[in-house]
């Protein structure tokens, strides 16, 4: 099969694996314990930091280890409101961050807090002016994406940084998607936290981390043990924390030529896919992701052009209200000023290590079939576009 | 997620399309919540002889339109008429909860094409259950 | 090395690591995704779901995967005091619980909440007479652990239970030493809430997961994607689920055997050890954990037995201030009433599936030798004591 779905999930890459295995049942220590045993998982857990940490531009001892991207920004937002409410009860975030994000802040507003949620333009970015406007005296937290999820627009993280530095206000990124794809680096960045996830660039699922620059005031989220120097409690998982090390080292080290490698496959798609009439893309056409094409196919449905695929050997995903469990259309493409029915038609394809030119041959002739099919099949497409 | 009888009628729908003279056109949903169903009835001495759909939605949308096409046709109109949602979803092997709906879409397409035909024909409407229940886009 | 602290980790058996590799670079999926592969994924979390559910008679549906104990243990808590606020504001638990519990519920006294920390009797035993009198009708959970992780002690969660069930009041018990260890039946035992934690029984580190019964009503910890029925958000960590499922349905199969063999190996080490002079036993004599042995040895500081055990390949864990990050002795010590002295020379062994009897032989032996050498370097030996 053809896998066009890596912003979901990566395979494990293979030397990622092969680092993690001897973690398992032969290098099982606790790295909590005394003995010798133990000392190599805790070697092996500060290694990971050290890669996690000049992966992002951070110093080792500001690399705390999470389960995932999801815990990693439960974590950031959760633990600064809670650990500064005396500061103020205002939070800013953007309408298009990841549900980790605004599913939290929901939540937060339930225990009094107030969040400002900032629109995005029609390519989905936040305007740093839009940031610097909404702050105010109780703004004790700024969360905006490193770069979106569902359409690979990149924020202007960077200029959101400098405003927050300056206002004196802590900014949190969700880097879950950038992480090991584009450059970053906390520091020039004016960054105090971010978070990334293991899965997403091949490494581990159910690892992540979290950067907390020294500025940073914060709860734990996990309560119990002394693990993580008294941040995160629970008994490390030594194997998923090798491999995300791992994984992000080989990312940094491969980005350059694999962005590179991958953007030109991605323009080359895009550009194929808008000759089928009525297409558009969604997101930034120049500032986005290297792997990321999400574009929009009027009269049709996304969850059945994905059922086509599949039965085609093509993975990919939608943001239609009928593919997801909670028969939401995307909040990220509503944001993005477009209407449902458009929204309904709309495929992400999300390249990865593995995808090749002929790929792209492939998945654009299946394309061009899938999507004349349902339109013939569809109420709304116009005369002129069927052959049935 | 869904059962090889869903991927089949999804696959390779029977009875798509349109009929030109059509007796009767029912359409049901709407653009906004992602689901568009539009089924075409020709009736001759009570009897389904033809009829055709148009879908805008899911794999489930898709594959009730098709086996709820097939399920009719033939038969009488009253009989058409109580063709069930639940009697589609068992033809098709089941459909996943939260995708329930999507057939009722069929089941009420129907009862507005066979109200459309009973209104060209000067009969009373029958009483349709009304509204999308279970619908919650 | 003779591995004996299994109480802090296990090596993670190789049947279940053979289960795990097929998901983590070929069977890679999303769970969430809707194609073919991401089925495989699906299918296989849902396979441990069961696997989890029937260990613990619970039904599949009341399973929810978390990244360990800890994230159980917090997420039982904090999501039954946020989410049921409204109702009360008092907490039950006990003196002796792991930090897991303490440290959470020390953080929801800062949000407000009041916490009862029951006291125990010199066995580290909680009396469900004084649960039943702590409650009032402000409590809104009760949480106890099912066995203690330091001194074995089992608590009688059965008549805690029942007595949480006829108050009405919701009842949790952190059983991350107890399950995959000895029998656990949620439904029988009137529990609403159970934590457990698969490195602790031969599983992967890193997974565990918290059983929730149907009359809970519970708040999320990681708010976020609509995984694990929109209560868990994040991405599945697949193979770790994979893995947690096949250790416990193994554990469970061999369980009436192994807790045979382990508890005879143990009372065979409790024996001799006892054998030294001035050495007792913590914890209950009888109910406990198959494989816990807790003594403790006057005169001399647990850091240094560790130490010296170590040199001779013995991994064993203590009680010790002297061994902990933190440099407070053994709050679970303390509660028993032992005084600050003894409780720094308390040594714990925790047999494991590779334990055998010649290992006893050789940690009797070692530990006699290093206990008499501590002790004639110790001031505080009686000269009758001293060898040298
Ligand atoms: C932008 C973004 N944030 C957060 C997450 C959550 O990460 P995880 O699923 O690893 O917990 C994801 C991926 O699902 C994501 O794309
Ligand atoms: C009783 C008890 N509860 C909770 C935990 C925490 O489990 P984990 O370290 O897997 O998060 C442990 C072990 O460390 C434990 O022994
Ligand atoms: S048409 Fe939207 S879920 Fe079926
Ligand atoms: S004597 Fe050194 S820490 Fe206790």
């Amino acid at each position: 099969f053809i896998y066009m779905d890596n912003a979901a999930t990566t395979p494990t890459r293979k030397e990622v694996v092969d680092a993690m295995i001897p973690y398992m049942s032969d290098n099982f220590g606790n790295p909590s314990s005394l003995y010798s045993i133990a000392e190599l998982s805790a070697e092996a857990v500060e290694t990971a930091r050290s890669q996690v940490a000049s992966a992002i531009g951070a110093l080792p001892k500001e690399i705390y280890f999470t389960s995932g991207g999801t815990e990693a920004d439960n974590w950031a937002i959760k633990g600064v409101a809670f650990a500064n409410r005396d500061k103020g009860n205002h939070i800013i975030t953007s309408q298009v961050e990841h549900h980790a994000v605004l599913h939290t802040t929901e939540w937060l507003e339930k225990q009094g807090f107030e969040v400002t949620y900032l629109p995005v333009d029609k390519y989905g970015m936040v305007s740093p002016g839009d940031v610097r406007d909404a702050i105010t005296d109780k703004t004790i937290l700024i969360t905006i994406m490193t770069a979106n999820n569902e359409i690979g627009t990149i924020m202007p993280i960077a200029e959101i940084g400098k405003i927050a530095r300056e206002k004196g206000v802590l900014f949190h990124t969700d880097a879950v998607q950038a992480a090991g794809h584009i450059p970053l680096d906390v520091s020039e960045m004016n960054i105090d936290m971010l978070s990334l996830s293991g899965h997403k660039f091949r490494g581990p699922k159910g690892t992540g981390a979290l950067y907390i620059g020294k500025r940073v005031k914060i709860d734990p989220l996990m309560h119990g043990g002394a693990q993580e120097r008294h941040r995160r409690a629970g008994t490390e998982n030594v194997p998923g924390i090798v491999g995300l090390g791992k994984a992000i080292e080989l990312s940094a080290a491969e980005m350059e030529e694999e962005s590179g490698r991958i953007s030109s496959l991605r323009d080359m798609l895009i550009q194929k896919l808008l000759e089928i009439p009525k297409s558009y893309l969604n997101g930034h056409p120049k500032i986005r992701l290297p792997n990321n094409v999400n574009i929009v196919f009027e009269y049709i449905e996304g969850e059945s052009i994905l059922l086509m695929l599949n039965r085609r050997g093509i993975c990919a995903s939608t943001g239609s209200a009928c593919s997801s469990k909670s028969l939401d259309p995307s909040h990220v493409l509503m944001a993005c000023g477009l209407p449902h029915e458009i929204i309904h038609g709309s495929l992400r394809l999300t390249l990865g290590h593995d995808t090749t030119e002929d790929d792209i041959e492939y998945v654009v002739q299946n394309i061009r079939e899938v999507v004349q099919k349902l339109r013939n099949m569809s109420p709304l497409t116009p005369p002129e576009l069927r052959n049935n | 997620m869904y059962s090889d009888k869903v991927m089949d009628h999804f696959e390779n729908p029977r009875n798509q399309g349109t009929i030109e003279d059509a007796d009767g056109i029912g359409e049901v949903g709407n653009p906004q919540c992602g689901d568009i169903m539009k089924i075409y009835i020709k009736v001759r001495d009570d009897i389904i002889e033809d009829v055709k759909f148009q879908t805008f939605g899911c794999g489930a949308a898709i594959a009730s339109s098709s086996m709820a096409t097939e399920m009719i046709k033939g038969k009488t109109v009253k009989e058409a008429w109580d063709l069930s949602n639940k009697a589609v979803a068992e033809a098709l092997e089941g459909l996943p909860p939260q995708k329930l709906h999507c057939s009722v879409l069929a089941e009420e397409a129907i009862h507005k094409a066979i109200n459309d035909y009973r209104a060209k024909n000067g009969l009373e409407p029958w009483e349709e259950k009304g509204g999308h229940q279970e619908h919650h886009h």
